[in-house]
């Protein structure tokens, strides 16, 4: 790694140790709120919404394998704000756009203004008509991840069998949202959208809009996958720390050969999938041949971990993981939401045979 | 029409009449073992009425009388209906091991109330720090006159915030071995001295209470069985709390819903009932919960025949929730991303008004993360194969 | 059970415990005799050749559940004569069939003196053709097992759009086999027949061959399952008989408690199926509506246990297991056999599916 | 061309000419670690004759000077191509380690007979009733003049009955502890006194003997390191051996195989290659593979970069090994019942004849039986989990 990429993580990992302990996180989700707002400048002035952006637009131009340690971090901390949607995501497709959306939007998410977040890759694009002589762009994205809580959408636009990327600005008119919580301490949204068309909000259209979705979603199931191993490493500390401490029939539970052979378990599906998303993520980041069947292959190995390893852990736990107040269980339920996105996880592997073999 | 078939179908048709849509509506929100405590309480009363409130009790004490398959039909018949849960550790756990250990006053005052909903009972078992090995227990009890005074904390009490009543597990004697200087007391939640406090579950709802006794008066009248006896009488308890669940069914009920949701979920061009993959993953399931059916019928005939279940219980408590468990993964490999929203209030079945997703998905994931729990109350799979391994390959 | 079963069970233990120990199997094994002529003819003499046999041919009338004891106790003992394939699987055939085919070969399998063993249920039906003005029975049954054993097999045939079931004498000119010995310590065969057609050989035609197919192949599967079951209790037994002898750190490997908790998930595994397959016994003895459905799930619930369960069983004893001297690994050996009989456990799976739908 | 496809380039044509259809044939009929014995050793010794018999050593004791690249595409090129296994306990095993302990007179006698097959060597560390737990081994060595007198057993002795020379655990000194009074012996296996037993294994092949030792004289000069320090020295070893292989060779070979045998598979009125159900399980292993490699070139990187494998060599052995035995059951269920002939003489690759099974169908199932032994052998699975619970989560 170089000195960048190790500040980067260092800085990452000790505002997160100190200000995004559980505790706080946990009054962060009670007080309702869909965003710690001081978190969330604190993100933009530390430069991690600048991570990927490219080093012209004053970014500091990592590729994936660079941020996996902080993504991991992410993951690890239970971090809530869609941070990584936004400046990674959305941002990947901003930066691949045109001269005009690059200028219009990406200083915005930089500087933490924007806070954009992306729909499930099978959503509907939306459909651009002519209505009463208006030309209306409409549609419905279901089930936005952290679609309560951004302020854009980038939403996909299918019109004269031409695909585009449009940023949606949530606060306009025409633009509606109908948010909830979501189990993982989020908040979600049906966005709807019935508004006049303003080309303005097109990030990129055509061949580079349906290079882009490939990029997106590739990388989303990049990013999730990381996050994933992130929460697998600390469902995994967490475990052993508690069965260290705990006792039961005078001996401490760390100390019972079954549930020790268990957390080696634990432990060797956390570092299988530590490896295929780290090289998945370096695949990508050199646009190797083999580079989607790699992100599709490691995603889908992180989801078939994650949920065996977060749940040993609750069972390990005991009833204290039951709990709301105790963190452990909060991976299992973000694991239990990642494993479905961008997409179904079973939908994954089948798109994963069917790229392998052709 | 067989006598069971004419049985079946007068708790069909007493179902029909007396399952208001309300009640129903609760028993369809249920996502984990208790349903909405009003509609529980309200759906008590009125198998109270009916005199089916307590099918395992013997008819002298008010059961109705059944055998064990006019029970497991009524029970099967409740759950299909979606009919609410009963809050039943009084009914189901306390009540039997009272006809067996209790005073006659205490049978006479407790029984009756019990069925008809005036007393609600919860279990006080576990402590911080001793969840699965009781003999830690640090709760005290020690004598004052015709008193005990109870100090301490339990913890995981199901329905202690609706409940009036606790059973509770005490130390009575430090000085002997830790088994043998443990006491089981009655006692009530209205008394001085006692703070329940609600525990939030992972799926964000109330069922567990921590219960704090700071210097609690209780009469030496409420001891059950001999003073230090405690263990075993927990004991037969514990036995009846592992035999008593019936698994098939709920694990039917689930497979039911599955089914039924596969077909109207879209995959690729058709539905998940068309995916090999789903299906084949179902099947494996399907055939297991048969195994387990059969199983359960296997222990039941050897009851009946006079034979205790003994170690089979463990077997059937691991089975029985690790399948659940494995049905709940089913359950939201179809919902998919619909799970993520959490919307807990639509869960209250006297919510009205518009959830912005399928009420399916809702109940699926809820059911998810609860059932985590099923592993782990009641003894976990861990000491469950541990029972298993010691008294029956007696290693 | 009824005295009679009791007395069969009980007889059976017996002479297995004492004549059948896994070294005296090995050296019959080992002498390359496909069977041990003294064992066969001791089967007969104590009645288990009559078992299934109706009561109005000197049989005992029983049904499945009443022998899965005995069925239980070949699996255990590692029985290697194909007595279950000649006298219950081939024998309820020749039962249901015609008087004269009653006649001609029950007495042979109850006395001993016939030796049948039945096709996969996969195979090609042998087929009747006017060839050179003669009637010629043709075709070739492929992996059939104990075929190198058998005197007879019972054959399906097909002619003119009707089914038929045959006894094919081995003997006989025209019937030729090519023998091999097995993974389990059985001989298999190919089966090659070109003879002329004698309708002497006929069991049963038309729809009654149709129905006798079925009922077949749905004992065949639960005749399997319930010797998979025996040996799984086999597998067991032996794993916790060594791992208590066994010390390693100065400690019993049986005190291990990783390996309490596998061994516990053994037993359960081996209860879950030995009630399956007793339950779908009783269903097939009742005719009861979902018996088939209920075949298939039993012998799948014993394909699938039995190879954890035997996978265990040779993990847990560790390098003796993998010699073949040692008894445990045969237990694996025969139930990857059996996985494959009557027919591929995934295509059971895939039949299941279709019945518990229809 | 880069480099490295220069250098595979190269491999590629020594195998296409040194290959004769013999060698292949054994190396395609090979159902475990080892080969057919004569077939083996002849591809030994041209091997050597190139220069490339010790990919791992360095130069100065004949090794080809490779880099770690260059040695995975080596020992790739020769699975794909179906080389015969070489008989490696000396090369891979006791090499390495006498060129760090042996004196200067040991390595010069035998580094170079290892090479050229002059002597083949095999382990003698197990004993009947001490497997995983080296500890407690009892074969004894007591000092006489200029000798040592062995006297014991040791098991699990892999190509004992090939081989002419062994490398031993042996105890020298009882009055210690279990672990401090064990040397490392270098031992003839033609010196008197020395028996060896073949072991038939479970598929009916013989690849392991128990070697047994009444009275053998061994000179003291075959010491290697110091008296009583060969727990040390073996414990160098067995790091070697958990590290030094390359698991994921072995499973992208398996899934070759797998792959094209699916194509072949009839499946209703199609193949497996298009059977959804085992497809998906197909893949699930594909990406665990995946995994594995990439979890290997981690490791090959930490260890280039100068760092030591350490436990992960634990974790890579268990996955390594444990997907290679899944891979097994996924060919058996290509295979079905032609699964069950067994036909030892049809795996010899002298065997001339007719064969009444399919070759993938004899070679599949032989495998699935030998590669039972592969979480056994070179430390268990369970062994493997605790090393990772105690050195990598500080358990």
């Amino acid at each position: 790694m170089t000195d960048e990429q190790n500040m980067l993580r260092d800085s990452a990992e000790r505002y997160l140790r100190e200000n995004y302990e559980f505790a706080s996180r946990q009054n962060a989700v009670d007080s309702g709120k869909a965003l710690d707002i001081e978190h969330w400048r604190a993100f933009s002035d530390m430069g991690w919404t600048a991570m990927t952006a490219p080093e012209n637009a004053d970014g500091f131009g990592f590729g994936l394998a660079d941020i996996v340690p902080v993504i991991e971090l992410f993951g690890y901390y239970l971090v809530r704000e869609p941070l990584l949607e936004s400046a990674v995501l959305a941002g990947g497709v901003i930066a691949a756009g045109s001269e005009a959306a690059r200028a219009l939007y990406l200083p915005g998410i930089i500087d933490g203004s924007i806070i954009a977040t992306i729909p499930q890759r099978d959503s509907t694009p939306l459909t651009l008509q002519a209505i009463d002589g208006e030309d209306r762009l409409q549609g419905d994205l279901q089930f936005v991840p952290s679609g309560g809580t951004a302020s854009h959408v980038l939403a996909p636009i299918q019109h004269d069998h031409e695909n585009h990327w449009a940023m949606i600005d949530l606060s306009q008119q025409g633009a509606s949202r109908v948010a909830y919580k979501t189990h993982d301490g989020r908040h979600g949204a049906h966005i709807t959208v019935d508004l006049l068309y303003d080309d303005g909000c097109i990030v990129l259209s055509g061949t580079d809009a349906d290079a882009a979705t490939q990029a997106l979603y590739a990388r989303a199931m990049l990013v999730a996958a990381a996050e994933g191993v992130g929460a697998m490493q600390g469902a995994l500390d967490s475990t052993v720390e508690y069965t260290r401490q705990r006792e039961q029939f005078g001996q401490s539970l760390s100390s019972f050969q079954a549930l020790q052979h268990r957390m080696a378990e634990m432990l060797i599906q956390t570092e299988l999938a530590r490896s295929l998303v780290l090289a998945a993520c370096r695949a990508w980041d050199t646009q190797a041949d083999n580079a989607s069947t790699l992100a599709l292959a490691a995603k889908a190995k992180v989801d078939a971990a994650a949920r065996s390893v977060t749940q040993e852990a609750i069972q390990m736990h005991g009833g204290i993981a039951t709990t709301n107040e105790y963190k452990v269980g909060h991976y299992f339920k973000r694991m239990a939401l990642l494993e479905s996105w961008p997409q179904h996880r079973d939908a994954l592997i089948a798109e994963f045979i069917q790229r392998r073999q052709g | 029409m067989t006598d069971y078939q004419i049985f079946r179908k007068s708790v069909k048709d007493f179902l029909g009449e007396a399952l208001t849509p309300e009640l129903r509506r609760a028993g369809e929100l249920t996502t984990s073992v208790f349903s909405e405590f009003s509609a529980a309480l309200a759906w008590q009363k009125k198998l109270h009425a009916q005199g089916w409130i307590a099918p395992d009790w013997p008819s002298e004490f008010g059961g109705p009388g059944w055998d064990i398959q006019q029970r497991s039909i009524f029970q099967e018949e409740c759950k299909l209906a979606n009919a609410p849960s009963v809050v039943m550790m009084g009914i189901q756990m306390l009540g039997p091991m009272l006809m067996h250990y209790g005073t006659e006053e205490q049978k006479q005052y407790y029984l009756p109330r019990m069925l008809s909903g005036a007393d609600i009972w919860c279990q006080g078992y576990s402590e911080p720090g001793a969840g699965s090995d009781l003999a830690s227990l640090k709760t005290t009890a020690v004598r004052d006159g015709d008193n005990y005074v109870v100090n301490g904390t339990k913890i995981w009490t199901s329905m202690a915030h609706h409940a009036n009543q606790i059973f509770c597990l005490v130390r009575t004697d430090k000085a002997v071995k830790p088994q043998a200087g443990i006491s089981f007391l009655l006692i009530d939640l209205e008394s001085p001295g006692i703070t329940i406090t609600p525990i939030v579950s992972l799926d964000g709802q109330v069922e567990q209470c921590q219960v704090f006794f700071d210097a609690v008066k209780v009469p030496c009248a409420n001891l059950v069985g001999a003073e230090n006896d405690g263990w075993s009488v927990a004991k037969s308890l514990l036995e009846f709390e592992r035999g008593g669940h019936n698994f098939t069914i709920d694990v039917k009920k689930q497979l039911r819903k599955i089914h039924s949701q596969a077909k109207l979920t879209p995959w690729g061009e058709k539905t998940r009932a068309a995916d090999p993959v789903f299906q084949h993953r179902l099947a494996e399931a399907e055939i297991d919960a048969l195994a387990l059916e059969h199983t359960e019928l296997r222990i039941k005939g050897a009851v009946e025949a006079g034979g205790n279940p003994g170690a089979l219980s463990s077997l059937v408590k691991v089975v029985g929730t690790e399948l659940g468990q494995r049905l709940n993964e089913l359950s939201i490999d179809l919902v998919g991303p619909a799970a993520a929203p959490q919307c807990l209030e639509a869960l209250d079945p006297n919510h009205k008004g518009d959830t912005p997703v399928p009420e399916h998905a809702l109940t699926a994931m809820a059911e998810y993360i609860n059932n985590r729990a099923a592993t782990i109350y009641g003894g976990t799979a861990e000491i469950q194969r541990t029972i298993i391994a010691k008294k029956v390959l007696g290693l």
